[in-house]
């Protein structure tokens, strides 16, 4: 099974770079997307089998983050159906400078979506720091083609950035392993294998002050691709540039899987009986995350980076639960799953406006619910689910968190997290409100009025999703969580 | 029992407009005429009922009601206010409030009729009527809230018959602040100098005067009518306070009573004629100065 | 409860249905009136029956979310709350129906219905939510749909303002209410409220502070009100009918529900109340003197009625901390009784600025005049609703306030400071609050509907349709009803009060008892006032009978050519007291004045924009955003500067971490 | 073996030091070259020069690549844009050296709070380790062209290698799987990247590469 979730997309990102014809390619990205979430789905109710001597296996934790990347990669497949049938290959003009560019070729641009996919689920099934650490590395390497999708030069900064700067910190990350090998390497660990289950069990063995070290330079390392402040830095870049379907990915796949590497030696760490130590990390780069992100997300000019740098207040959130633990940690492991659904949705809507309006600017584009009634719709209720409005999911997850805080006392980081929050939906307000009322922008044609099924189709299924978690937690979900809270040392 | 209660307000009725007249006379006196004679609002009022009347083009049935409900509300206060140890047709707990409100009622309506007619001069005036009488209020019910306080009963019967010359003796100072203050919303409410000047002959300076210009006939008879009513009632007020006499002779308590209403006729008549009408810029403060002896009375009563 | 549940989903499924009825507005807007209407009578007898009984029905079921539970109860406090947002609700509805008809060939009504419906559910559900989950679920979905309901018209810029002022005031204030909910059910171990458990003194004060933020906010709280003067004349009328006339209460609703959760007062809480009540209410009069549209006029109006509860509230609380059963009956029976009659006369008023607004297409209240001759049944439903909401015998809005003072008169709690100092704030706040009204009212009567037309909109008037019509009739007698048969209305705190005080029935019933015996003396004098009017106005008729009546033009001292531009305006006509007062208003004048000798055109504009808006938060929201973008080079484009970033926070933390080990 | 482990650290140490303060790019593609080089022999030396055909293919690629391939291509790029020196550097040269240095001593501070659980071969591996991460980092920061910035990167990548084959005896399987792929990832990728820009900007100075902000 584990197999086949690897192996379907492996074979459609091969088959996409053979295959000439453009629709076909297309009809694959849906098709293996598809059963890869119904393999997914299969993969709930039966117990998998651990491969490679227990290097590969889908424990609980893999497991919602592979439901929450595989979800989000069928319903971006869908969106890219739309989105490459728009964009293809043609010349075009850039509309911020007026410069002639063209797109990278479409069968490198599937083929290195397809890679992404297998390269995201490898991270959720590996068992093996190392495996785990390689995944990732991948999924720099698959990604990088994605974001450079046009071809001009901002992209190519922002590839450039990302590619760097997430070099550098996947880097610090390898630096990760080896400090955690070092703190194996005592005699009393008889298993020095870097499987975590065995990890765990003896985690009370290792040599603490580099499991330590290890632990920083995973949150360091992982911390630059998760979108931590103030290693974020790419990340606003690589989401404005990158085609909207692809940046919906990166912020809803990508940085829960790397979150989902921190995590891994969160693990290990509070077996060893550091858990309060990456507690406080967690919180303080929680925290800093989410203040950052509101200083840039009041007087956001680009509508774009604004979703980006919301992305990095969500991370915060989610460490910052982490870093809570006790109810929290179920808090934000809820929180993931509402964070992806409802940032991939705002994503695409935004991928919506952008076609028909031309223009990132947040200034320059009003009246999206007299132009696309539909996607206006989406970007109100996008701005209301992110905000953490009920009946939206992420109220629920905050909740969750900011109850916790309180109720183990740290009142004041509750304080601060809700003040932060309202400033945020001041700033996020602002930019949402007044680009979805008032009269529409001049520089729109009416001819440009289309709202096709497909593309909208998706972003109400992913809304619709997180109204359901907002309203109700199926049971089968919500044992999920626990499980992975319980798994995660917290409790709810 | 029923008959004194009925003379209470009978007093009322009849005795109202002699307030006007007496003014009048005392005015006259200290202008050296020999001026109009003592019952002349009785016959200007007469006289204006067998009038006929002209209604401006622009009113609407606000402007035939108002003088109406003006008249209606006084006769509903006159069954409130005691007057000399008389007793009432109505009395009830904080029947004191709702008599501060009927007259704003008829001020309501008084207004109404004012911006009924399209006039700037009568809107000049309302607007002024609804600035002066908003201060005022506080005035008069922090006052009556003091005495309230002070004699622990709740309505206007009660309280007046709790209040003695052992009161005064008491409290003379409180008592002191509030007649003066009752004695400003008295000169205020009635339209007198120093807020107002009823005979002046510029509209840009009146207040309740201009109001009514465009009032002819029975209508203009109603509202004069009603307006010494007011006099009357807002004195009974006073003399209450002033003068509580509470023998076992009602005969003598009313004649006390009617001889202080006589002193504030004549009182008022000669404040008209020796001191001029303020500055409109300067009534405020006047009125806020009410307010504040009767917040005083209140601090003293219940310190 | 199945009843009250049933019209719920009655309402629900009006609005579900309209909103796949888009393409037929009108077939739309029936339907979910039509079930609006409905399942809000249907809705509204077991709260009647709940309030006369005293007996309380609850229910709860699982809710699969953390900390939630379906956990909802109607006492007599809820009940007292819910008569009020079915009656208003579905009375709009209906009127809603005929005023949004000209719409319907612009906007997708089905939409508009959907939220409306949803908007009433919501109203429902917070105040018998008896969980702080689902409160605070209910209470979100009712400021979301009240502000789609108040961007109908999103393409105007003045609603796109209106709109974010609106949410990001309801966002703050919830985020101080996620903190109470959060704080209460982490110290009585569960989010539901029943299980209660004694409050330590600091914990309950801290709680009561949040409460008066967030509820403060809904309710439209002196600094907190901002949004009201936007959203109310954004919003089509009779969505700002049932915000101004039911759903801020929801804030009062929270702060009662609050009361009854934290346990004796302290002393101090009936102060701030007070304080709170007494600043809001005559700043909020004063403001909406100061203003030329009629609907903000209204707004800032529902400020000051919200004052006037809430010192209602503040003085009942002082009778609960100081154990007097008057100020406890009446203060609280005055306040909560306000809130009825407010409901009524505020819905009424909204809905005749609805009218008008139809009919002329402006509220702005210096281009109209004179309407009353081609709208009287607009003009006459407002002149009730103008004199009830002045707090003027003999209708309703005088009971209220009438019990208010009485408690006050009445209370037996001693003398000194603390006795004086209530006292003095109520009856002085009172009685400003009551002639700054009736000044503002006799301006908007006065220059709407009298005089002569200022415009041609005026010129052109014309009177509403049936459904407003009627919607505004039912509510105008509703004001006489209330205000007639008051005595038997505040029977209705029987019931409501054991809910919020621990005080003995016994004594609750005679002082209900004395209250109603007095106010059966009022609404004696009142039938009595309203007989000598008849009998005077016959009288009036049969004296003209005989008399000659002419018709002429207003004298006119003398001008050779009046016409209606020289009539006193609305601003002309508060102009004294907004000077009076304007270091509070502040008002902005700007005047053009022609200095030559045969003066040509000259204009004077005045603008009254909020204080606490102007003073408070636009600095600080300037200042903060000016902060933050001093922060803003911290990332700046050069990706040296994010290496740094990285190297320089991988240093820190093992020098940091390393150095403790 | 000892005083080769450890000589072979000073020489890292020596050459960073070299890059911090040279301005010209070719000697600093040398330098990094002949670093790759001598550190691709470690894994023998670790061995104590056992032949093994793994361990060996292992150092013959590494050595290959970084000593070979890696150096060409900078060249390569170097003249194509014609640019042979580094012009204004964030962080001049005088004070990079210094800085380094500090950097230097803040290293073996560090290195003393973590004692090794094991026995080890030299005693300098982990304070050289860090320092040679630590300016590789420094250079990518200092520096404005995007062939230091990958040199920088490499120079990084030494210092976690040296970590890696000096220290993770357990793991070899892992070290050399994680090295190669960051190698692959600065050889490959950012030379593709570096091709891009390269077409894009008529020239590789990242600070062009900065329009994308706030």
């Amino acid at each position: 099974m584990i197999y086949a979730l690897l192996l379907i997309p492996a074979i459609a990102a091969v088959l996409s770079l053979i295959i000439r014809k453009d629709l076909l390619r297309r009809l694959i990205l849906i098709l293996a997307s598809v059963s890869h979430t119904v393999i997914t789905v299969i993969a709930w109710n039966v117990e998998t089998k651990s491969l490679m001597g227990g290097w590969i296996d889908l424990d609980k934790p893999g497991l919602l983050f592979l439901t929450i990347t595989s979800i989000l990669f069928s319903a971006c497949s869908f969106y890219a159906f739309w989105y490459l049938a728009v964009e293809s290959g043609k010349r075009k003009q850039d509309f911020e400078e007026g410069l002639f560019f063209t797109n990278e070729p479409e069968a490198i641009f599937c083929s290195c979506l397809m890679a992404f996919l297998a390269t995201m689920t490898l991270v959720t099934v590996s068992q093996h720091l190392g495996l785990m650490w390689v995944a990732l590395e991948a999924t720099t390497l698959a990604s990088a083609p994605l974001i450079y999708f046009h071809r001009h030069h901002r992209s190519l900064e922002a590839t450039w950035k990302y590619l760097l700067i997430c070099s550098v910190g996947i880097a610090l990350a390898l630096l990760g392993n080896f400090f955690m090998v070092i703190a194996a390497s005592v005699p009393e660990v008889s298993d020095k294998s870097m499987i975590l289950s065995s990890m765990i069990e003896q985690a009370k063995l290792l040599n603490v002050p580099w499991l330590k070290a290890a632990f920083l330079l995973f949150l360091v390392g992982y911390g630059t691709k998760m979108g931590l402040a103030p290693l974020h830095t790419w990340l606003p870049d690589a989401h404005s540039e990158a085609p909207s379907v692809v940046s919906a990915l990166l912020s809803g796949a990508l940085l829960n899987c790397a979150f989902l590497g921190i995590l891994r030696s969160f693990q290990v760490c509070s077996a060893a009986g550091l858990g309060q130590f990456c507690r406080e990390l967690l919180v303080l780069f929680g925290l800093l995350s989410m203040a950052w992100a509101a200083i840039f997300i009041l007087g956001q000019s680009d509508y774009k980076r604004m979703l980006a740098y919301s992305s990095v207040e969500h991370i915060g959130i989610l460490a910052l639960g982490i870093g809570i633990g006790a109810g929290a940690t179920f808090g934000a492991m809820l929180h993931a799953v509402n964070h992806s659904l409802t940032k991939a949705m705002l994503f695409m809507t935004a991928g919506n406006i952008l076609a028909v309006y031309k223009t990132k600017n947040t200034k320059s584009v009003s009246g999206i619910m007299t132009v696309l009634p539909v996607t206006g719709i989406l970007w109100i209720a996008g701005f209301l689910a992110i905000t953490g409005m009920p009946p939206f999911g992420i109220f629920l997850s905050e909740f969750t968190i900011v109850k916790s805080m309180f109720e183990q006392g740290k009142a004041g980081i509750a304080i601060l997290f809700l003040a932060v929050l309202a400033l945020i939906f001041i700033g996020m307000a602002n930019v949402f409100i007044n680009m979805a009322h008032g009269k529409k922008s001049d520089s729109v044609n009416v001819s440009d009025r289309r709202e096709s099924v497909i593309s909208v189709f998706p972003p109400i299924a992913l809304g619709f999703l997180t109204l359901i978690t907002g309203l109700y937690i199926p049971p089968v979900l919500n044992n999920l969580l626990h499980d992975v809270a319980v798994i995660m040392g917290g409790n709810l | 029992m029923i008959f004194l209660k009925i003379l209470n307000t009978v007093l009322a009725l009849i005795t109202a407009p002699l307030l006007l007249g007496i003014i009048n006379r005392t005015k006259a006196f200290f202008a050296g005429r020999n001026g109009q004679p003592l019952l002349q609002p009785y016959y200007d009022i007469w006289k204006l009922l067998n009038k006929g009347s002209v209604y401006s083009i622009a009113t609407s049935r606000i402007f035939r009601i108002g003088p109406v409900v003006g008249f209606s509300v006084v006769l509903i206060a006159a069954a409130i206010v005691p007057f000399g140890g008389l007793p009432v047709l109505l009395d009830f707990q904080g029947d004191l409030i709702l008599f501060a409100y009927l007259f704003g009622l008829s001020r309501f309506f008084t207004v109404l009729m004012a911006m009924d007619t399209a006039s700037s001069f009568e809107g000049m005036g309302a607007s002024r009527e609804v600035t002066f009488s908003a201060l005022t209020e506080p005035a008069l019910l922090i006052g009556l809230a003091a005495i309230a306080k002070y004699t622990g009963y709740v309505s206007l019967a009660q309280i007046f018959s709790s209040i003695n010359f052992d009161a005064w003796l008491n409290a003379a100072p409180a008592f002191i602040l509030i007649g003066f203050a009752f004695l400003i919303v008295f000169l205020s409410e009635n339209s007198r100098i120093p807020v107002d000047d009823p005979n002046t002959h510029l509209e840009l300076t009146m207040i309740h005067e201009v109001m009514i210009l465009d009032h002819s006939g029975p209508d203009l008879a109603i509202i004069l009518y009603s307006a010494a009513m007011k006099m009357w009632l807002l004195g009974a007020i006073l003399t209450g306070i002033v003068i509580p006499v509470h023998s076992d002779n009602v005969f003598l308590n009313v004649s006390a009573a009617l001889l202080f209403m006589l002193l504030l006729a004549v009182l008022t008549g000669i404040i008209e004629s020796s001191m001029a009408r303020l500055r409109l810029l300067h009534v405020p403060q006047l009125l806020i100065g009410a307010a504040t002896l009767s917040v005083l009375a209140l601090i003293l009563i219940l310190r | 409860m199945s009843i009250f549940i049933l019209g719920l989903t009655v309402i629900l499924a009006g609005g579900l249905v309209s909103i796949f009825l888009g393409r037929r507005p009108a077939l739309a807007s029936f339907l979910a009136v039509a079930g609006a209407a409905v399942g809000s009578i249907i809705s509204i007898f077991p709260c009647f029956k709940i309030l006369l009984s005293g007996i309380a029905e609850s229910m709860r079921l699982e809710w699969n979310v953390p900390f939630g539970s379906f956990f909802i109860k109607i006492d007599a406090i809820s009940a007292l709350f819910l008569i009020p947002i079915f009656g208003l609700s579905a009375i709009a509805a209906v009127y809603g129906m005929g005023y949004l008809s000209s719409y319907s060939s612009r906007k997708n009504l089905g939409v508009h219905w959907f939220f409306y419906n949803l908007l009433l559910i919501a109203m429902a559900l917070v105040v018998v939510a008896r969980n702080g989950v689902l409160f605070l679920v209910s209470w979100e979905i009712m400021s979301l749909s009240s502000f789609f309901l108040v961007t109908f018209e999103y393409e105007q810029e003045k609603t796109q303002k209106a709109g974010l002022i609106y949410l990001i005031a309801m966002h703050i204030g919830t985020a101080f209410l996620i903190a109470f909910f959060v704080l209460l059910g982490n110290h009585n171990g569960s989010m539901d409220f029943d299980k209660i458990s004694v409050l330590p003194s600091s914990l309950a004060s801290i709680l009561f502070l949040l409460a008066i933020v967030g509820f403060g906010t809904k309710a439209g709280f002196m600094p907190f009100h901002v949004w009201l003067p936007y959203a109310h004349p954004a919003a089509p009328s009779h969505v700002s009918a049932v915000m101004s006339g039911v759903m801020i209460k929801t804030g009062i609703y929270g702060l009662v529900r609050t009361l009854t959760l934290l346990g004796t007062p302290p002393e101090w809480w009936c102060w701030t109340l007070i304080i709170i009540g007494a600043v809001s209410g005559v700043l909020g009069v004063l403001f909406a003197l100061a203003q030329h549209d009629l609907k903000r006029l209204l707004a800032y109006h529902s400020v000051e009625n919200i004052g006037i509860i809430t010192i209602g509230l503040g003085v009942g609380l002082l009778g609960i901390s100081k154990g007097s059963p008057v100020l406890v009956v009446l203060g609280f029976t005055g306040g909560l009784f306000h809130v009825i009659n407010h409901a009524v006369f505020k819905g009424l008023l909204f809905l005749c600025a609805g009218s008008i607004l139809h009919s002329c297409g402006t509220g702005h209240i210096d281009r109209l005049g004179g309407i009353i001759k081609r709208m009287p049944w607009t003009a006459c439903t407002f002149l009730i609703g103008a004199i009830a909401i002045s707090g003027l015998p003999p209708l309703n809005g005088f009971v209220s306030e009438f019990m208010i003072y009485l408690g006050v008169f009445k209370s037996d709690t001693g003398s000194g400071m603390n006795e004086l100092i209530p006292s003095l704030i109520v009856i002085g706040s009172l009685s400003l609050i009551g002639g700054l009204a009736l000044a503002c009212f006799t301006k908007a009567f006065g220059v709407i509907f009298l005089g002569l037309p200022r415009s041609s909109e005026a010129q052109h008037a014309h009177e509403a349709g049936t459904c407003m019509r009627f919607s505004m009739v039912i509510l105008a007698a509703c004001c006489v009803i209330l205000g007639i048969f008051s005595p038997l209305v505040i029977r209705f705190a029987e019931n409501v009060i054991p809910e919020i005080t621990s005080l003995n029935t016994e004594q609750i019933q005679i002082e209900l008892s004395s209250a109603s015996g007095i106010l059966n003396h009022f609404v004696a004098a009142s039938l009595i006032l309203m007989g000598i009017i008849g009998i005077i106005t016959v009288l009036h008729k049969l004296l003209f009978g005989r008399r000659i009546v002419r018709e002429a033009v207003t004298w006119d001292c003398g001008y050779a050519r009046p016409e209606p531009r020289m009539q006193y305006t609305a601003t002309s006509f508060a102009q004294p007291l907004v000077d009076l007062f304007r270091f509070f208003l502040r008002t902005n004048k700007d005047i053009s004045r022609s200095e030559d000798i045969f003066p040509a055109q000259s204009r004077l504009n005045t603008d009254t924009s909020d204080i606490c808006e102007k003073y408070i938060y636009q600095p600080g929201f300037k200042f903060l955003s000016e902060l933050l973008a001093k922060l803003r080079w911290l990332q700046h484009g050069r990706i040296q500067l994010y290496i740094l970033y990285i190297a320089l926070t991988l240093l820190i933390l093992l020098i940091w971490k390393l150095m403790k080990a | 073996m000892n005083n080769t482990l450890d000589t072979i650290m000073i020489f890292l140490v020596l050459t960073n030091l070299a890059l911090l303060g040279l301005s010209r790019l070719g000697t600093c593609i040398r330098i990094v070259a002949v670093q790759g080089v001598v550190l691709g022999l470690v894994p023998l030396l670790m061995n104590n020069w056992h032949f093994e055909i793994r361990l060996a293919a292992f150092s013959a690629v590494l050595i290959v690549l970084k000593g070979i391939v890696f150096p060409r291509l900078l060249t390569k790029a170097m003249r194509d844009i014609k640019t042979l020196r580094e012009i204004e550097p964030f962080i001049g040269y005088s004070s990079s050296i210094a800085l380094g240095t500090a950097l230097l001593i803040i290293c073996m501070w560090l290195s003393s709070h973590l004692p090794l659980p094991v026995e080890t071969i030299s005693e300098l591996t982990v304070p050289v380790a860090f320092f040679t991460i630590m300016s590789g980092l420094l250079l990518i920061i200092s520096r404005k062209k995007a062939i230091t910035q990958v040199l920088g990167y490499l120079v990084m990548e030494n210092g976690i290698y040296t970590f890696g084959v000096t220290l993770v005896e357990h793991q070899p399987v892992l070290v050399e799987l994680g090295i190669l792929l960051d190698v692959f990832v600065a050889v490959f990728v950012m030379g593709i990247t570096m091709f891009h820009i390269n077409r894009e900007f008529d020239h590789i100075d990242t600070d062009q590469l900065s329009n994308l902000k706030v």
